[in-house]
């Protein structure tokens, strides 16, 4: 790997939901790095702690859910154990968010010029004249023709891609190091969220900001990312050079969502499927926690938690398969069928 | 450690409401001493002494200024400052002048009047007989005012000069001079309203009295002033007096211990400790001519119909544990509704009750009850001085002796409605006044021709009633009205129950004492 | 590109779900239950003030009337004066408090419920009716409930029982009839959402008749905060026949309510406040407890709050 | 397949307006115009694939054809009879052959209802089954969706998502219906399981000899399940075709653009993969632009597209288009990517 | 904005009718008010005459329409009690009972806003465990209970407020805290829980992650939004505050309205009770369409038609 010191560090970041009914490990142990004007992905679906991980970094998980335990370093700087001051200097600055919801993400009571400069004016020493001229500099970097009306709107009175792109100008205004994405595309039309991607790509490659997207969906992964981490209940199972990945995944989850998912390029009468469903925290089962949907899994699978370890030089996976080297999941399937 | 910190929030939550509950309770017991601390200071907070303004506290508002139209004795309460009657009762149930300089009895229907000259109204008219006759008149003819009733037995009303006139009466009227000493009676000025008509009047009344009208905000206060040229000279130290209207009995007492208001009317027992420990204010009570009883039905159908139940009735109630124990005293047991102060009261009948539960019982088996009887018994609530635990009472005594009486109390549009239409059932609680002071009016009730209410029947009754309303020889008269009492006593249309006391909170920076017809003589309101 | 795991593609025809494991109902709510202090607490005494009310006769040291002009205004036996036999002292005409105290739980948590139950049971029917049909239907409830609203309730109140004089019956009637209003607006809003969700859609698709789906579907599912809010309602009608009797219009004796009791007792506040104090006291628990349930009920209930965990 | 056939559903001319403008005061009538003047037919066996971006009026023809929406105009004939034309009661009973199978798990079953009552209601209400018979076609309908039917007396929130649209499934077969309708069955559902329940309604149409209208904004979904497609965009169909036509040689340019906006799951060649990204937004379907509806956003677009509406016509055999210009050449997605 | 005040009042049309209805069949079925307004020993021609000249032996229908045709033109009839004009005697006492409410709404937003906002933002603190306390509390309390013990406690045994009646400001102070404290304990808990739900909202979240200080978060964007709903459930509280003025007057001896209605009722002044029960509706209504418009003024996603 890179010799630099990686822009965001993630190490064994653990993080849970006290409830009434008990503590749920949201997030249990996940490590991951960002290199600077890198984009990683962080994928799994509903319910494996991607959202969480994406909260923790950012250090907005509300109560009851705290993080127990592992180092968030940015820069070298360990965010948890910054005060909450120094944590609202970094937010909006140094790293940004955007969601999912972009109309629910935006306060429907202020205009959204107001919405952009507030973080302006928080993070920069301008006058609020400067403000507004920063803030429609940036409506217009973001694709909206008629920044000057825009700047003034509702958040109602925008489509649903517009208020993205006002989520992003809010998020880029102040030129972030990290911008994290949760689902940034997920609740847009296929049309749309192609023009935010291009967006995306178009923006990270004149602002250099390295970019964390959380997301399920592998085609955004393919159209965006250079690295990917696989989270499943609330673990890395896998993680890898987009490439890697998607030509050779070790793990049979990865393996799985890629299969299962169907493609407009292919053609095929049945689809692969997962078999069961993500098991809830109350009921995680003892070992790898994968162990009951899959195909390969072993007496071992089912006692033991597998590590997370290099099986190559940009691929790591956390299963049993891979303990004594390199297995190809083609040839392990004979074994487990026999 | 962690338990602790969980029973400690847990009091949090529970200190301000056991705060609440502690006030709650200890509300009455600091109450005597520091309410008698704050007083003993000398110097209520409201009132200031020095401004000669009366302030009284009263239960409900008055009505109207039409003087005419109301049968309200808290309305005429107020009135009485502001108008004046031809004659006023003096104190052993006499009459003395008011308006009338003199009057006298020309013949049986004949009544000659002479005024005092030079009686001013409060917008500077001068009263005259043209005056006289114009109020009179007017209750005289309008059939539709309430007081019509009281006053159709005068026939005309003739002026004779400026200062003289005589009012003739439709066969002889021997309650002529109480008739005129009352409700309707105060003498209105008739150019004021012809000029102005009655709407004006009404919302800025005149009279001849010692204070005149200043304001009048309903449901809160009126305000009167004192009228300077008042023509018996200035007899009041009080330049303004305000009536308050508080409905509320403890807030009206908690106005007096503070000294919001001089006097509180109708203070009942359970606040006389209250008023009495307090430094600076006092219970007043006095005699008033209103007669608490239980009015009977004698329709064929109810069991109330037999004298012998009746009787048993009056027999099962103790009157006198009525007063003694819910009105501390302050009432007297009656076995008439005539009470001393009016016009032929019967002195034997004062101050006298039948109590023998045993013998009610007798009476009962007698009537053929002996395995009890169940009667509709009604009630007001909230109308008279603990009226509540007196039907209670009466109602617990009568199931000691074996009659259940069904209590429902009706709310008082209901009751009076029941009252006026006749529509009661076996029994019902009420309070009667007699505002003329005479026995014509108190035992009219009884008379066959009266109401049919109880449906009491008594030729004897009639016959002595009838000759006692057009006799003008007094004594006679007297004599007639106490055998007629005797008579009711026996056969029991109504049982009486007691004379009730009025009762009123008073400051000790006023001399003030409760007049039997339970008006307000501001001039009698003495300062300490 | 990559390998096809052919043995896999075969869909399971019957599955082995972890279906999380299946509680006890009712020991689930008393866990629910249990973790709620408040809930705990207004559970308990709501549950005491029943027992109270159902068990008054043998609860009751003496009859609540039986009167005893010898022994007025006794104070509580833990003051001078007072006596054991009589714990919480007796009122103006000699009757025992604590007996008094007893039965006017009866009336008071008769009037509350049911009072309630009318108001719940027009409420119910009119709301579902105007939010499942709309149009006119819904257009005429709401301008009545608009009416309704637009006059406060004891004001409403107050001219009925003037009018028709004041017994449990006609009480009962007049809060329930005045009161509907809430539950109908709280229902019509609740099935104009519920109109939305698809399994109303569904049932309709599969050809399910309008008062299946109204009695089957709708009922159960506006009950819940239907439950809330009478819960929270017995309590405002337990304060509001109190105010009634304030007004000379609330229950009349010889009927026992403790709005009665209170009422008729502020005259002694300052001299015997035993009176009015203790079914003061009465009132505010019970009302206390009632809220506390109504909470913990809606937290456990409302579908809203469950998402907010 | 068999176009030679009836056609089991055909729809003629439907209109569905919904007026926004509501109260009784108001004298101008506003109206969305959801779906404005569709003709489809489905034929017996056959799924048909409505696809299109939110508010083009694809779920809103699904409940038109249940009668879930009264339709504004146009006829809805099944088996030759005018659906709205029939009574209400007329309707219920029809409803036998029609079935829906709802988008969100969650809301489509009702959460106070045990999954076996969930089931038995169609039957029930059909008075299609009783007793011990319907006990037995319970379980069976339990079976052939894959759940066991010792979870019959569980309520629905005790299931995810997967499982509860397996009973929607089970519920839409009791009645043996000829046709169902499929709206958006799974988009909310995680990728490992929109698999499972594709395969098994796969698997069921083969079974029960269904015919399916399959409504999905997901176009790898619609992709993988129908037969014929047909693309709707602001009310109308803009193009109808055979699947494999349909993607490899699109021929209205709102297709073209919506093929190339899908983000492929194939990391290698997304640097060389010539996409067609539509710009600016949806136009709101309460005012349509006039002539071309897509002229807005159409790269080829020109004064023909803006003053006069392209009618519907068949290209090529089966291949139906709304474009003054259709695309001859065709850039499908498999074009390329072999 | 116009047309929708002119649809908003146009509305009312509808529900005044139907209060209308409501009321003048209660009136209706009190019964002749004749016997009341008549001196005991009326004859019966006079009870008849003055029953026809009121048209009270026509049916219900040609009555109400009578009625309708009168309360139209402000005319509800006469007080009998009072021979006066009901609507006059009404309007005078109107500004009291209006100016009690208002002080009362005053006292409840001082008291509510902050108590709920903080208690919602310290969840479980010592102030959130307090304000829950207080405003059951304040809720389990009957009014009139509460309006005597506060005479009792601050002006009988402290003597800082005058007992009753109105006149100086301070005459104000005990009923409206008396009236405001069920309203304060309602704006408290659903303030509080308004803000628990809006400080989930994911818009907080992004002010959150702007990195603005929880101080301008609560303040400027979750407590504007909290408000909509809040000043909507307020104005529907104007009802219950009236209603609780009618007993709160009588306590304190506040010369408004409720003295006036309690005193018809008993008296069966049918005139001033709905001369009452209209002005009250209208006062009503009129509150909701003004918390209507502040509603819109917050909210930019509201069109005004």
């Amino acid at each position: 790997m890179k010799q630099e010191q990686p822009l965001l560090d993630v190490r064994h970041l653990k993080t849970y939901f006290h409830t009434e009914n008990g503590t749920v490990p949201s997030v249990e142990g996940v490590s991951f790095q960002i290199n600077k004007g890198e984009v990683v992905a962080i994928v799994g679906e509903s319910g494996c702690g991607k959202s969480v991980t994406s909260y923790s970094i950012m250090g907005l998980v509300k109560s009851p859910g705290k993080i127990e335990a592992g180092e968030v370093l940015l820069d070298g700087t360990d965010l948890t154990t910054l005060s909450k001051r120094q944590m609202r200097k970094l937010r909006g600055n140094d790293m940004s968010m955007i969601f999912q919801e972009p109309l629910t993400s935006l306060n429907p009571l202020f205009t959204v010029g107001f919405q952009i400069s507030e973080v302006i004016v928080l993070h920069q020493d301008v006058t609020k004249k400067e403000a507004r001229q920063k803030t429609i500099e940036m409506i217009e970097k973001v694709g909206i023709p008629n920044a000057e009306k825009i700047y003034s709107n509702f958040p109602h009175q925008l489509s649903g891609g517009m208020r993205q792109r006002i989520m992003i100008a809010i998020a880029l205004a102040c030129n972030p190091k990290l911008l994290i994405a949760d689902e940034p595309t997920t609740a847009l039309d296929v049309s749309i969220q192609a023009q935010i991607l291009d967006l995306m790509k178009k923006l990270r490659k004149e602002l250099e900001t390295s970019i964390l997207i959380i997301t399920h969906d592998l085609g955004v992964v393919a159209e965006m990312v250079d690295r990917v981490v696989v989270m499943y209940a609330g673990k890395v199972v896998e993680e890898g050079t987009v490439y890697e990945l998607f030509r050779d995944p070790k793990h049979p989850y990865t393996k799985g969502l890629l299969e299962s998912t169907p493609k407009i390029h292919e053609r095929k009468d049945e689809l692969y499927s997962i078999k069961g469903t993500v098991p809830t925290p109350a009921n995680m089962p003892k070992g790898c926690s994968f162990s009951p949907r899959c195909a390969f899994a072993g007496d071992k699978c089912r006692e033991q938690q597998p590590e997370l370890v290099q099986v190559n030089s940009g691929q790591k996976v956390s299963c049993w398969l891979h303990e004594e080297g390199e297995v190809s999941l083609h040839e392990q399937k004979q074994t487990a069928a026999t | 450690m962690k338990n602790v910190k969980r029973n400690l929030k847990w009091m949090k939550v529970t200190a301000p409401f056991l705060g609440a509950f502690v006030l709650a309770a200890c509300g009455g017991d600091q109450e005597d001493t520091e309410a008698t601390e704050g007083a003993g200071d000398g110097e209520a907070p409201e009132v200031e002494e020095d401004d000669g303004t009366l302030v009284i506290g009263t239960g409900t508002d008055m009505v109207t200024f039409d003087i005419h139209d109301h049968n309200a004795t808290n309305t005429e309460a107020i009135h009485v400052n502001m108008f004046n009657y031809l004659v006023k009762r003096d104190d052993d149930e006499g009459f003395e002048g008011d308006l009338a300089k003199s009057f006298e009895n020309v013949d049986d229907e004949t009544w000659h009047f002479t005024l005092h000259e030079g009686v001013e109204f409060h917008n500077g008219d001068e009263l005259t007989a043209e005056d006289v006759k114009f109020t009179l008149e007017r209750v005289i003819e309008d059939e539709t005012l309430v007081e019509h009733s009281n006053y159709n037995q005068i026939k005309e009303v003739n002026v004779l000069g400026d200062y003289e006139f005589e009012l003739v009466t439709d066969g002889p009227d021997p309650a002529l001079l109480n008739r005129v000493s009352r409700i309707g009676s105060g003498i209105l000025p008739a150019d004021y309203i012809e000029e102005e008509g009655w709407d004006h009047f009404l919302s800025n009344p005149v009279g001849t009295g010692p204070f005149e009208f200043s304001e009048w905000n309903r449901d809160d206060s009126v305000v009167l002033e004192r009228f300077d040229n008042y023509f018996e000279g200035e007899v009041t130290e009080w330049e303004e007096v305000v009536f308050r209207v508080i409905p509320e009995t403890s807030t009206r007492v908690n106005e007096l211990l503070t000294g919001g208001v001089h006097i509180a009317e109708n203070v009942p027992p359970a606040e006389w400790d209250r008023v009495n420990d307090n430094d600076g204010t006092s219970i007043v009570t006095g005699a008033s001519n209103r007669v608490m009883l239980l009015m009977l039905n004698q329709d064929d159908e109810y069991a109330t119909s037999d004298k012998r139940v009746r009787q048993a009735i009056d027999y099962a109630i103790d009157n006198a544990a009525l007063t003694d124990q819910l009105l501390g005293g302050h009432g007297t047991p009656v076995q008439t509704r005539i009470t001393p102060g009016n016009t032929g009261a019967h002195p034997d009948l004062f101050e006298s009750y039948n109590h023998d539960p045993e013998k009610a019982k007798e009476l009962l088996e007698e009537a053929g009850y002996g395995d009890g009887v169940e009667i509709t018994f009604n009630s007001p609530q909230g109308r008279y001085m603990m009226d509540t635990e007196v039907a209670e009472l009466v109602r617990g005594m009568l199931s000691q002796v074996g009659i259940t009486a069904n209590l429902e109390f009706l709310e008082w549009s209901n009751f009076a409605e029941m009252h006026t239409n006749g529509t009661n059932e076996e029994m019902y609680f009420l309070g009667l006044g007699n505002s003329m002071f005479d026995a014509g009016l108190g035992l009219d009730d009884f008379s066959s021709g009266g109401s049919d209410r109880t449906g009491y029947e008594n030729e004897e009754l009639d016959e002595l009633l009838s000759q006692a309303a057009v006799n003008m020889d007094e004594d006679e008269r007297e004599e007639q009205y106490q055998k007629a009492q005797e008579i009711v006593a026996e056969d029991l249309p109504s049982v009486f129950l007691y004379q009730a006391d009025a009762m009123a909170g008073v400051s000790d920076s006023v001399n003030f004492e409760i007049a039997l017809d339970e008006t307000l003589y501001v001039r009698n309101i003495e300062r300490n | 590109m990559s390998v096809n795991i052919s043995a896999q593609t075969e869909a399971p025809r019957e599955e082995e779900f972890e279906v999380s494991k299946r509680p006890n109902q009712l020991r689930r709510w008393a866990k629910l239950l249990l973790r709620s202090k408040t809930g705990t607490i207004g559970m308990l005494i709501v549950l005491s003030v029943c027992f109270t009310a159902v068990f008054a006769p043998f609860l009751a040291p003496y009859e609540p009337d039986a009167m005893n002009a010898a022994n007025i205004n006794v104070p509580p036996m833990w003051l001078d004066g007072g006596s054991s036999a009589h714990v919480l002292g007796t009122d103006s005409l000699g009757r025992d408090m604590l007996s008094r105290l007893i039965y006017g739980s009866q009336v008071s948590l008769i009037i509350g419920v049911f009072s309630v139950i009318v108001a719940g049971i027009i409420g119910l029917a009119m709301g579902i009716l105007a939010g499942y049909y709309g149009k006119w239907i819904d257009n005429l409830v709401m301008r009545v409930v608009d009416s309704f609203l637009a006059v406060p309730n004891i004001l409403l109140i107050l001219v009925i029982l003037g009018i028709f004089g004041s017994n449990m019956l006609t009480l009962i009637l007049v809060l329930g009839v005045t009161n509907w209003v809430i539950y109908a607006r709280l229902v019509r809003s609740e099935v104009l959402s519920l109109k939305e969700r698809d399994f109303i859609r569904a049932a309709k698709s599969i050809g399910t008749k309008d008062s299946t789906i109204m009695l089957k579907h709708i009922l159960p599912n506006v009950f819940s905060s239907f439950i809330v809010i009478s819960t929270l309602s017995v309590a405002t009608t337990i304060i509001l026949e109190a105010s009634l009797s304030f007004l000379g219009l609330g229950i009349q004796p010889p009927s026992i309510s403790w709005g009665y009791m209170l009422s008729s007792g502020r005259d002694y506040l300052a001299t015997s406040w035993w009176l009015a104090t203790f079914p003061g006291l009465a009132i505010t628990f019970t009302v206390l407890g009632i809220i506390f349930l109504g909470d913990w009920l809606r937290d456990v209930l409302d579908p809203r709050s469950q998402g907010r965990k | 397949m068999s176009r030679n056939r009836q056609p089991l559903l055909e729809i003629k001319g439907l209109k569905k307006h919904f007026d926004i403008s509501s109260g009784w005061f108001s004298r101008e009538q506003k109206s969305v115009k959801a779906v404005d003047g569709i003709d489809l037919k489905v034929y017996p066996g056959e799924t048909l694939g409505i696809v299109g971006e939110s508010g083009c009026g694809k779920s809103t023809t699904g409940n038109t054809i249940l009668r879930l929406l009264e339709a504004t105009e146009g006829q809805i004939l099944f088996e030759g009879e005018d659906l709205a034309k029939l009574s209400n009661k007329q309707m219920r009973e029809k409803r036998k052959d029609i079935q829906m199978i709802f988008q969100d798990p969650f809301s489509s079953l009702n959460p106070r209802m045990k999954v076996f009552d969930l089931i038995a209601e169609p039957l029930r209400s059909h008075k299609a089954a009783s007793g011990r018979e319907l006990k037995k076609q319970v379980y069976e309908l339990m079976e052939t969706v894959g759940i066991s039917k010792s979870f019959a007396e569980r309520f629905p929130h005790e299931f995810s998502g997967g499982q509860r649209q397996r009973i929607g499934i089970a519920r839409a077969l009791a009645l043996k219906p000829k046709l169902i309708v499929c709206d958006e069955p799974v988009s909310a559902l995680d990728v490992s399981i929109q698999s499972q329940i594709l395969n098994l309604l796969d698997r069921l149409q083969k079974e029960f000899n269904l015919t399916y209208i399959f409504i999905a904004h997901g176009l790898p979904a619609i992709k993988h399940i129908s037969d014929r497609v047909a693309v709707m965009y602001l009310g109308k169909v803009v193009e109808l075709a055979d699947r494999d036509q349909l993607f490899e040689k699109p021929m209205h340019p709102y297709t073209e653009g919506l093929l190339s906006s899908v983000p492929i799951p194939d990391p290698e060649n997304r640097n060389n993969r010539e996409r067609i990204i539509l710009k600016g937004d949806l136009p709101s379907p309460a005012n349509p632009p006039s002539g071309c509806r897509f002229h807005t956003r159409c790269p080829y677009a020109d004064e023909k597209c803006r003053t006069e509406e392209p009618a519907f016509s068949e290209e090529r055999d089966g291949h139906h288009v709304m474009c003054h210009y259709p695309l001859k050449a065709g850039r499908g997605v498999l074009v390329g990517n072999s | 904005m116009k047309r929708y005040l002119i649809r908003r009042i146009l509305q009312v049309i509808p529900v005044l009718l139907i209060i209308s209805f409501i009321v003048f069949s209660l009136v209706f079925l009190a019964g002749n008010p004749v016997a009341l307004m008549l001196p005991e020993d009326a004859s019966q021609e006079q009870v008849e005459a003055l029953t026809e000249s009121l048209g009270l032996n026509e049916p219900f229908y040609v009555q109400y329409g009578m009625f309708l045709g009168n309360a139209v033109q402000g005319d509800f009839g006469q007080s009998y009690r009072y021979n006066q004009d009901a609507m006059s005697i009404v309007l005078e006492r109107l500004p009291q009972t209006l100016e009690l409410a208002a002080v009362s709404m005053l006292f409840a937003t001082i008291i509510a806003v902050p108590l709920g906002i903080w208690s919602a933002s310290k969840q479980n603190s010592f102030v959130d465990v307090f304000a829950t306390g207080a405003s059951v509390l304040g809720k389990a309390m009957p009014n009139f209970w509460l309006g005597i013990m506060l005479i009792l406690l601050f002006s009988v045994n402290l003597s800082l407020f005058p007992v009753s009646g109105r006149g100086s400001f301070m005459h104000i102070v005990l009923p409206a805290i008396t009236l405001g404290t069920a309203i304060a304990a309602e704006m408290t808990r659903l303030i509080r829980s308004n803000m628990l739900e809006v400080m989930q909202q994911d818009y907080v979240r992004t002010a959150q992650s702007k990195g603005q200080k929880d101080s301008v978060v609560t303040y400027r964007h979750a407590f504007k939004n909290c408000l909509i709903p809040v000043v909507t459930i307020m104005a529907l509280q104007t009802s219950s505050l009236i209603g609780g003025a009618l007993v709160t007057e009588v306590v304190f001896a506040w010369p408004g309205m409720g003295q006036l209605l309690v005193q018809a009722v008993n008296a069966r002044d049918m005139a001033i009770v709905q001369a009452c029960v209209f002005v009250i509706a209208i006062a009503v209504i009129a509150m909701n369409l003004v918390a209507d418009i502040v509603y819109r003024l917050i909210d930019p996603r509201i069109k005004y038609d």
